[in-house]
């Protein structure tokens, strides 16, 4: 498979340039507390630049391709490979945690949550960073594994140490979960690697041998240790138990790299690995898959509408829109698959937005009850607008990123990949449809209640309860912004995404529908509305 | 930017003959007739707290330039429509791309979309200068103005919209607007109750939306376009299949049925009232509820056939129409808010417009949506004028008598009340006269034509008519007649300033004549150059993308008929008004609304013998003990009883049960089955450890007995393996 | 061939040698039953070798003994400290430590 | 065959085995030195005090050298008839096995000098336990391998009950010793069963005579399995770990991380030598027995490792559990036996590196709050951050989290199960898994406690690490580390190996 390796340092520099910035901080004494932050913003923004030179310099008419590829020995003894690279399906991923973290440090500014230690809370952020990034690009199942366990140590001592109250179930139920779920999908990994001649964790000869050779029970089994293990991060039902008393306990910022990033190494797992290695189990999965998701999205908005606490009701609200995404991916289609790209990086801006957004509402209000809370509109106007333009964003309001994340995934499950079922994946599509007015009555439910009335008595006249402050919306700006700009215009991401999903499901055994069409189409030479 | 499609297609994609590339220059930029409203959100938003006038400056500017542009765009379209004809003049850009499919976002310019563009951009800004003072002390103001010019863009982008994943768009922003709008003064609980439920039932609606746009994506639009032009000509052409046009219909209706207040899902509309009124002007009267009607006239191949309009008497989308029409109607008598009353009758009034699509008449709707644009405009800035004055909308508490402070109120109101009613020559007796001749049920007695025999709802029409005129007539008595009931403690209510009444004087003049403008075939009084202009213009009768609909042929029997309905719905209402309950509040010296009951009843019952003999009191017992009364009392009544202890309840039980349900998963299942399952099995490992752990008891005889016994265990274990 | 019998009193010393291992509560009594065992050992080891004209047998038996030897001088010593410092050697009391 | 001794009986004539002196410089040097320790210890008594420690960390890095020089060399060496042997796997194990011991002497300087106890006797019994392990290495022969064992359980017995007044240490004495020795007896008499079914005490006799049957004698079956199961006794795998936790808990806890890293590891080097060389054609029987051991020592130490809640017992049941992981591999090798080799060697060098560092941890943190309760580590990232750091990365190495050196030896572990393709290595696998999870639970909420909660009594007074456990701690973190992250070559040694079955 064709590749390109210009300019092949840079993704080296990228993921590793957060490390570099850790080590730096270890050396300075932990009363510094301000150099941290600086050391921290500073590398952080190093780290978004050099995102940025990768967005500016990346070959868009080659999106299909892996670019800046490089591909060197790491392992050898187990044949594990530093292959790293970035296509189209990974790069708007990489785009996102670039931008969510100087955001995070930004806010760290003057947020850095109980009991204090800036030093070790920036470390474990930035070490984060750089499994977050290095999971995007890695393009051997190895290296993939390890950078996809990497963020679990600093996410679990973030829970840990500056989490709330019952942060010691939370953050130990987060990482049990999670490992268990990636120690079966390891065992996967190893079957794939003995099972296909070619003796290769390469995930690019993987995905070119697409599962040829391997008995279709194998299959299935492998393709369910991988399920295991990607649904456990996205998280699917019935694995999501740990992503409320994760998100409820963690820190703001703790939650915000959470669900903006850490979810979509779940679903990113799905669209880079586990279908294009193994089309054949994907295409047997997939109903199951769409009724796992289609499950998740009624199910999260239920779960939400009975929450009482703020945060614990968006972090269920990302059960319901990680199944959104996840039905795009079930259809196995690249209107499915692309609509979940968008999916993940709307959700990562939004759903990270309305963390920040509850961190807030705690830091002032010492509670996120919504029973005590109300007319945070009148006390803290410009807080309860966002809350309102985020939550319209979360409920999928078109002309913001939400939307395109959900519609195209609906429209994709009318007509899924050939050879699964069509019947079965309409019915899919209503139950989706009918998630979208729940989604509207939890949002909606939680901004009347938070945002909209008289004050409670209790805070009427709080001193503590002020309007956004300054680097509360040097944080935000960007996010909002992001919003309202794929809201407008989605081809930004649709764009990216497009060649590099074609490029992989082009490679399934059963020509999928979704290729037809875009070949149709190309030939025509034309678009319509 | 100006890259038109339209003859590249090829394919199975339906080419769209009726398309055009040049054109004049104001239909070529007509994207920037809702550009100007979005960058003046944009800029109130902003900047508006430090403009002079707090961005009210600027949104009216730019709704005046949008309604300039408007108002060329209509003078082109109609030398366009002159020079060659019914081409709709499509201009766009490439959106996105997905699957490899392109996805463009733009503008269809016909004279449906650039008639909506007038009304919306009229409106708006009237809405816009009636509301400088209207909401002037509101602490709110800039964010009042920014939201109008959001929902104005909005609907612009709306009715532009070239293909239906567009028109979602503009759907779901309008009905955001709405929602902020409602919501407006959401200190107060049922205001901002009313804002989440005209938003949370819009959403219901927009289930069928979502799934009737994909079932037309994939059926009609070859799963690579969403373009309304190439869907319907699809459609006309035939080469849709019957069952995804049912489904996508029947989905898209649910859709309108939720957005423009159908039975059953109008509930909304009324609770929506909570917003300022300005607001219920632009947005529950005039624009944002008839988005439901206009897509069923953009999409009309779609329903025509899915609903199998031609030659039938009855089909879902008129009868629907019929019965909303009806109840509203009926809806509209018991209500005390002069606003109530008002969305009631709007719902009805949309239920003439649905009933009409329903039957075949296009253009008939599409007229009826232009001139109830005007006159409910005016007449609910009117009634906030009135409102405004005495700070209430409660009619029987609050008002009474106020034509003697309110005089040029009074008059708009008056001529507002007529055009409602439909009362010759105003507006609305054209619009609805129409509507009634285009459901071709008064084939007995002359009228001919029309798609079918849909004599069912031309009676419902009737009544409707009926109806309309009696509420009206009991609303102007209420509000502008009898004695001031109000608290004039702080002084007398007087009339309103000339921002209020500058648009009030516009409105009703528009309302006086926007009829004229689709006088029907045959009207004698003038030639024939000057009649259904309107029809001519507007309806895409010769484009290739609308359906063969028959049209019916006028009738001035029905028309008689029809004013003389309206004028015994008038009739009885005056009678029982302005002649009984006047005489008997002048006798004893209060300000009365209802006749008492208590009253009528005894006099009833004294008066049983002679009421069969006496021909007047047999015509009193008719009038105000049948019509009036039966109308008035058990059946408005319950109507009303089942719209707010049936379908409301339904509404309201429903969101209950969605959050009981919410808990009942979340507790039993979550924190129950799944947690619990996590839990518990965290628990048996504990336990199973805990067990284990009393292996090592500690003496060190008990571990070399288990060292040894195991090592027999095994041993004799292979032993017998082996054996075997 | 008298390799059975040999085997059968290794066999029985072996046990004997368990069960004075597993039953005794005496420290001391317990190294003398772990003797008893070396010394099947050393039995089948002798046996064996001459079965098969090998000296490794043999070989292997004096490595035993030897080590045996060293074994129970740790042993002693061990059970003596204990003694020293609990005033008495009866396994069953020393568990301290458990669970 | 029998070159060696045979002769004795047939003619007069004694030929001198042919040494190689090269390939025994280790063991050589090794006891050199040791006995200089004892001599100078004998001579000079409490004068050798100071200079103990440094002669013995002196001797272990001198054998480092021919080790060092053999490895270079590259040659597999082989006498006496192969009863030794000098090969890769050997001198990697060595290797592993000296360094053990020098990180274990870094540890004990400054415990052992500060407990008020004899030294210098201490550094020598230490070596010549060190100088069994290596001996095992090198040993194919059943009675080099008995007399390799004895040589490095008898000082450990000692060592066991180094704090002579403490009633703890002479029970966790009489306890590994009454166990040790009874276990060394049944595996003996297995022992003397298998030299009388092969005739001969060289493991590849052993492998000839036991293979020859299709279906092996009941002797075959009960010596195979009276063997292993001693050595099973030695790597404190289920249900033979009863002694581990309170050996562990009652010994000095330098010498506990001694026991538990080196004596363990020098039982699986006999477990790995007597399977690979001795009963490979037999893997009807030692594969389901290794399965079995495996499977149930994961699962049962991860359990019971749940409700301790002193840290040296924990890691002594986490101990039984990594006990089994290692075994996990040589459930498959007779299918894969490469492979399984690999895994198993790789996994005892990472498991060296991380459960020694975890100990020196142990031994730092006690100086201060003299106690090992988990409760004890409340909130010591409060007042030692870099022990924290250093216990989280050795804690979540064992649990195998990448991108510590844990991961990579659960992944060849892992490989070597799926590599055999067979439906009982991938259950296998699926317990590895499983158990990871289970074994995490534990690690973590010694995580969450150092991490998260507050220092018992608020008392902030940092930790005095001296020197040499410092080095002990930084060697071990870096090694662990760097085995994750970049392995390379050295573990790029460990899939050469093979074990060498003769002349």
């Amino acid at each position: 498979m064709e590749t390109i390796s210009d300019n092949n340092w840079l993704l080296t520099i990228l993921v590793f340039a957060p490390l570099v910035g850790a080590l730096i901080m270890v050396l300075i004494p932990q009363e510094d507390e301000q150099s941290h932050k600086q050391v921290a913003l500073l590398t952080s923004l190093v780290t978004l630049g050099l995102a940025a030179f990768l967005l500016i310099d990346f070959n868009y008419g080659k999106a299909g391709v892996l670019q800046y590829f490089v591909d060197t020995e790491w392992i050898e003894v187990i044949d594990a490979g530093y292959t790293i690279g970035v296509d189209g399906m990974s790069l708007p991923l990489i785009a996102l945690t670039a931008l969510i973290m100087p955001l995070v440090f930004v806010y760290s500014w003057n947020h850095i949550p109980e009991p204090g230690n800036a030093k070790a809370f920036l470390i474990l952020s930035l070490i984060l960073e750089t499994g977050m990034i290095g999971t995007f690009v890695a393009q051997d199942l190895v290296l993939f594994f390890v950078f996809f366990e990497v963020v679990l140590l600093p996410m679990f001592f973030m829970i840990a140490v500056w989490g709330g109250e019952n942060r010691r179930y939370a953050s130990l139920k987060f990482f049990l979960f999670t490992l268990f779920g990636s120690a079966l999908m390891l065992l996967s990994f190893l079957a794939l690697y003995f099972l296909t001649e070619a003796d290769t964790f390469s995930m690019l000869v993987l995905t070119e041998n697409a599962g040829e050779g391997i008995t279709r029970g194998t299959q299935l089994l492998v393709f369910a240790g991988m399920f295991l293990g990607f649904g456990v991060k996205v998280p699917m039902f019935p694995f999501h138990t740990w992503l409320p008393d994760a998100h409820t306990e963690a820190p703001t910022q703790g939650s915000v790299i959470l669900a903006a990033v850490l979810l979509k190494l779940g679903t990113y797992g799905f669209i880079r690995i586990a279908i294009p290695m193994l089309p054949e189990a994907a295409e047997a999965w997939a109903p199951w898959i769409g009724l796992l998701a289609v499950i998740g999205i009624i199910y999260g908005a239920l779960g939400c509408l009975a929450q009482t606490d703020m945060k614990r009701l968006i972090a269920f609200s990302s059960v319901a829109h990680m199944g959104f995404v996840m039905l795009g991916i079930a259809t196995l289609t690249d209107f499915g698959i692309n609509a979940a790209i968008f999916g993940m990086v709307a959700h990562g801006l939004i759903t990270g937005m309305l963390f920040f957004i509850a961190g807030s509402v705690k830091e002032r209000y010492h509670t996120l009850e919504i029973k005590r809370l109300g007319g945070m509109l009148a006390q803290a106007p410009r807080l309860g607008w966002i809350l309102g333009f985020v939550s319209m964003a979360s409920l999928g309001l078109p002309g913001l990123a939400g939307f395109w994340g959900e519609f195209p995934a609906i429209l994709a499950a009318y007509e899924p990949a050939a050879g699964v079922s069509e019947q079965t994946f309409r019915v899919y599509m209503v139950v989706a449809a009918i998630g979208t007015v729940l989604a509207a009555g939890y949002l909606l439910w939680l901004l009347q209640r938070t945002a909209m009335g008289e004050p409670s008595a209790e805070f009427a006249d709080d001193p503590n309860i002020t309007d956004v402050s300054t680097t509360e919306w040097i944080a935000w700006a960007p996010l909002l912004f992001g919003i309202v700009l794929f809201g407008v215009a989605p081809g930004l991401i649709f764009e990216v995404t497009d060649l590099a999903v074609a490029q992989s499901l082009d490679n399934c055994i059963t020509t999928l529908t979704g290729c037809e069409v875009a070949e149709a189409a190309a030939s025509s030479g034309s678009g319509g509305g | 930017m100006s890259v038109v499609l339209g003859l590249a297609a090829s394919g199975s994609v339906p080419t769209s003959s009726t398309v055009t590339h040049s054109a004049n220059w104001f239909l070529e930029y007509a994207w920037l007739v809702p550009l100007l409203p979005a960058l003046s959100f944009a800029g109130i938003l902003f900047f508006g707290k430090r403009m002079p006038y707090k961005g009210a400056e600027l949104g009216i500017a730019a709704v005046a330039l949008s309604f300039l542009l408007s108002a060329c765009a209509g003078i082109a379209w109609i030398q366009h429509h002159d020079d060659i004809g019914y081409h709709a003049v499509q201009n766009s850009t490439q959106w996105l791309q997905s699957g490899g499919v392109e996805f463009s976002a733009g503008v269809l310019v016909d004279g449906l979309s650039v008639m909506m563009l007038l009304v919306v951009t009229i409106v708006s800004l009237l809405v816009h200068v009636y509301s400088t003072d209207y909401v002037g002390d509101d602490k709110r103001y800039t964010h009042f103005f920014a939201f109008l010019s959001l929902f104005t863009a909005a609907m612009l982008f709306f009715v532009l919209s070239d293909n239906i994943l567009q028109m979602i768009v503009g759907w779901e922003l309008v009905g955001v607007c709405s929602f902020v709008l409602i919501g407006h003064w959401w200190e107060e609980k049922p205001n901002s109750d009313a804002a989440l439920k005209a938003f949370l039932t819009n959403r219901v609606g927009d289930v069928g939306l979502i799934i009737g746009t994909i079932t037309l994506f994939f059926a009609a639009g070859g799963g690579v376009t969403f373009d309304t032009v190439r869907i319907n000509e699809a459609i006309v052409q035939g080469e849709v299949g019957h069952t995804a046009l049912i489904v996508a219909s029947l989905c898209l209706m649910a859709a309108v049925m939720s957005k423009s207040g159908q039975f059953i899902l109008h509930t909304w509309l009324p609770d929506a009232m909570a917003g300022p009124t300005p607001v219920s002007a632009l947005i529950h009267a005039a624009t944002m509820v008839v988005a439901g009607v206009f897509m069923i006239a953009r999409l009309y191949p779609v329903f025509f056939e899915g609903m199998q309009i031609g030659g039938s008497s009855i089909n879902l989308m008129a009868t629907i129409g019929a019965i909303t029409l009806v109840f509203g109607g009926l809806l509209a008598f018991v209500q005390d808010d002069i606003k109530k009353v008002l969305a009631y009758s709007t719902v009805s009034q949309l239920g003439y417009m649905v009933m009409a699509l329903g039957v075949g008449a296009w253009t008939a709707a599409v007229f009826h949506l232009f001139t109830h644009a005007f006159f409910k405009a005016n007449l609910f800035l009117g009634s906030g004028s009135v409102a405004h004055a005495v700070h209430s909308f409660d009619m029987k508490k609050d008002m009474g008598g106020m034509r003697k402070f309110m005089p040029k109120t009074y008059v708009t109101f008056i001529i507002g009340s007529l055009a409602l009613a439909g009362l010759f020559p105003l507006a609305g007796f054209w619009s609805k006269d129409e509507i009634l001749v285009g459901t071709g049920g008064w084939g007995l007695l002359g009228g001919t034509g029309g798609n079918g025999a849909y004599t069912f709802h031309l009676l419902m029409g009737m009544f409707g008519a009926a109806l309309t005129a009696a509420y009206m007539t009991r609303c102007v008595y209420l509000t502008f007649h009898g004695e001031f009931r109000g608290d004039r403690s702080h002084g007398d209510p007087h009339e309103s300033g000339p921002r209020i009444l500058v648009p009030l004087y516009i409105m009703s003049g528009l309302a006086v004549v926007a009829g004229f403008v689709n006088l029907p075939a045959g009207f004698q009084l003038v030639g024939d150059s000057w009649t259904e202009r309107f029809g001519h213009y507007v309806e895409p009768y010769k484009s290739s993308y609308f359906p063969a609909i028959d049209h019916a042929t006028p009738s001035w029997s029905l028309a008689v008929a029809a004013s003389a309905v309206a004028l015994v719905g008038a009739g009885a209402a005056v009678y029982y008004y302005f002649v009984k309950v006047d005489r008997l509040a002048d006798e004893t010296q209060q300000s009365l609304t209802e006749l008492p009951d208590g009253l009528s009843k005894s006099n009833g019952l004294a008066a049983a013998g002679h009421k069969v003999l006496v021909n007047k009191y047999y015509l009193d017992h008719l009038y105000e003990g049948v019509i009036v009364a039966f109308t008035k009392g058990p059946l408005a009544r319950a109507a009303y009883w089942v719209n707010q202890k049936v379908i409301d309840r339904t509404v309201d039980k429903a969101g209950e049960t969605a959050v009981l349900v919410g808990r009942q998963v979340y507790d039993v299942v979550d924190q129950g089955v799944i947690d619990g399952f996590v839990d518990g099995s965290g628990r048996v490992s504990d336990a199973t450890g805990e067990e284990l752990r009393r292996i090592n008891s500690g003496k060190v005889q008990n571990y070399a007995a288990i060292l040894f016994a195991m090592a027999a265990v095994l041993a004799g274990a292979f032993l017998i393996i082996f054996a075997l | 061939m008298l390799l059975n019998q040999f085997l059968l009193l290794s066999a029985m010393l072996f046990c004997i040698g368990v069960y004075g291992v597993l039953a005794r509560k005496n420290g001391v009594l317990v190294l003398m039953s772990i003797e008893l065992i070396l010394n099947a050992v050393n039995i089948n080891l002798v046996a064996f070798g001459a079965l098969t004209d090998d000296v490794g047998g043999e070989v292997f038996a004096l490595f035993t003994i030897a080590v045996a030897a060293a074994e129970v001088g740790i042993g002693l010593a061990i059970v003596l400290l204990i003694y020293r410092n609990r005033r008495s050697i009866d396994l069953s009391e020393i568990d301290l430590m458990k669970g | 065959m029998l070159a060696g001794i045979a002769p004795m009986f047939g003619a007069a004539e004694f030929v001198r085995p042919a040494i190689d002196w090269h390939a025994a410089a280790p063991e050589l040097t090794l006891l050199g030195f040791g006995a200089l320790i004892t001599m100078i210890d004998i001579g000079w008594l409490e004068r050798a005090r100071r200079i103990a420690a440094p002669l013995t960390s002196l001797a272990l890095l001198t054998t480092m050298v021919p080790i060092i020089t053999l490895a270079l060399d590259g040659n597999d060496r082989s006498m006496f008839n192969g009863g030794f042997v000098v090969d890769d796997y050997s001198l990697i194990m060595k290797a592993t096995f000296v360094l053990a011991g020098y990180v274990v002497v870094l540890m004990s300087t400054n415990y052992i000098a500060e407990g008020d106890y004899w030294e210098n006797e201490y550094y020598g019994l230490l070596l010549s336990s060190i100088l069994g392990m290596i001996l095992m290495a090198s040993a194919r022969d059943l009675i080099s391998i008995f007399v390799a064992l004895e040589l490095l359980s008898i000082p450990a017995y000692m060592l066991a009950t180094w704090r002579k007044r403490d009633l703890k240490s002479n029970e966790a004495g009489l306890k590994y010793y009454l166990m040790g020795v009874f276990a060394s007896a049944v595996m003996l008499y297995g022992m003397s069963l298998l030299y009388g079914s092969a005739g001969s005490t060289l493991l590849v006799d052993i492998n000839d005579a036991v293979s020859a049957l299709a279906s092996p004698s009941a002797v075959v079956v009960i010596g195979i399995i009276f063997v292993v199961v001693g050595f099973a006794f030695k790597v404190s795998a289920f249900p033979f770990h009863t002694w581990a936790p309170d050996a562990y808990e009652g010994s000095p806890t330098p010498v506990t991380a001694f026991i538990s890293v080196a004596s363990k590891a020098a039982g699986f080097v006999a477990l790995m030598n007597l399977l690979f060389v001795g009963f490979l054609g037999r893997d009807d029987i030692f594969e389901p027995l290794m399965w079995a051991l495996a499977a149930a020592s994961m699962t049962a130490g991860n359990l019971m490792a749940l409700r301790q809640t002193n840290i040296v017992r924990l890691l002594a049941y986490s101990g039984v559990a990594q006990a089994g992981y290692m075994l996990a591999p040589l459930a498959v090798a007779g299918t894969v036996p490469d492979k399984a080799l690999t895994a198993s060697v790789t996994y005892l060098v990472i498991y060296a590196a991380m459960n020694l560092g975890a100990f020196a941890v142990v031994i730092a943190v006690a100086r201060k709050t003299r106690s090992a309760e988990i409760s004890d580590y409340r909130g010591l990232f409060h007042y030692a951050p870099g022990l924290t750091v250093a216990m989280t990365i050795f804690l979540f190495s064992l649990a195998g989290i990448p991108p510590l050196g844990g991961w990579l030896a659960k992944f060849r572990v892992m490989e070597a199960v799926i590599e055999a393709d067979t439906a009982s290595g991938l259950v296998l696998g699926i317990f590895v898994a499983v158990n990871s999870v289970i074994a995490l639970y534990y690690y973590a909420r010694i995580g969450f406690s150092m991490w998260a909660e507050d220092a018992p009594d608020g008392d902030l007074t940092p930790v005095n690490v001296p020197l040499s456990l410092g080095v002990a701690l930084a060697l071990t973190a870096v090694i662990t580390i760097a085995m994750g992250v970049v392995p390379g070559d050295v573990v790029g040694r460990f899939t050469e190996v093979s074990l060498l079955a003769g002349g």
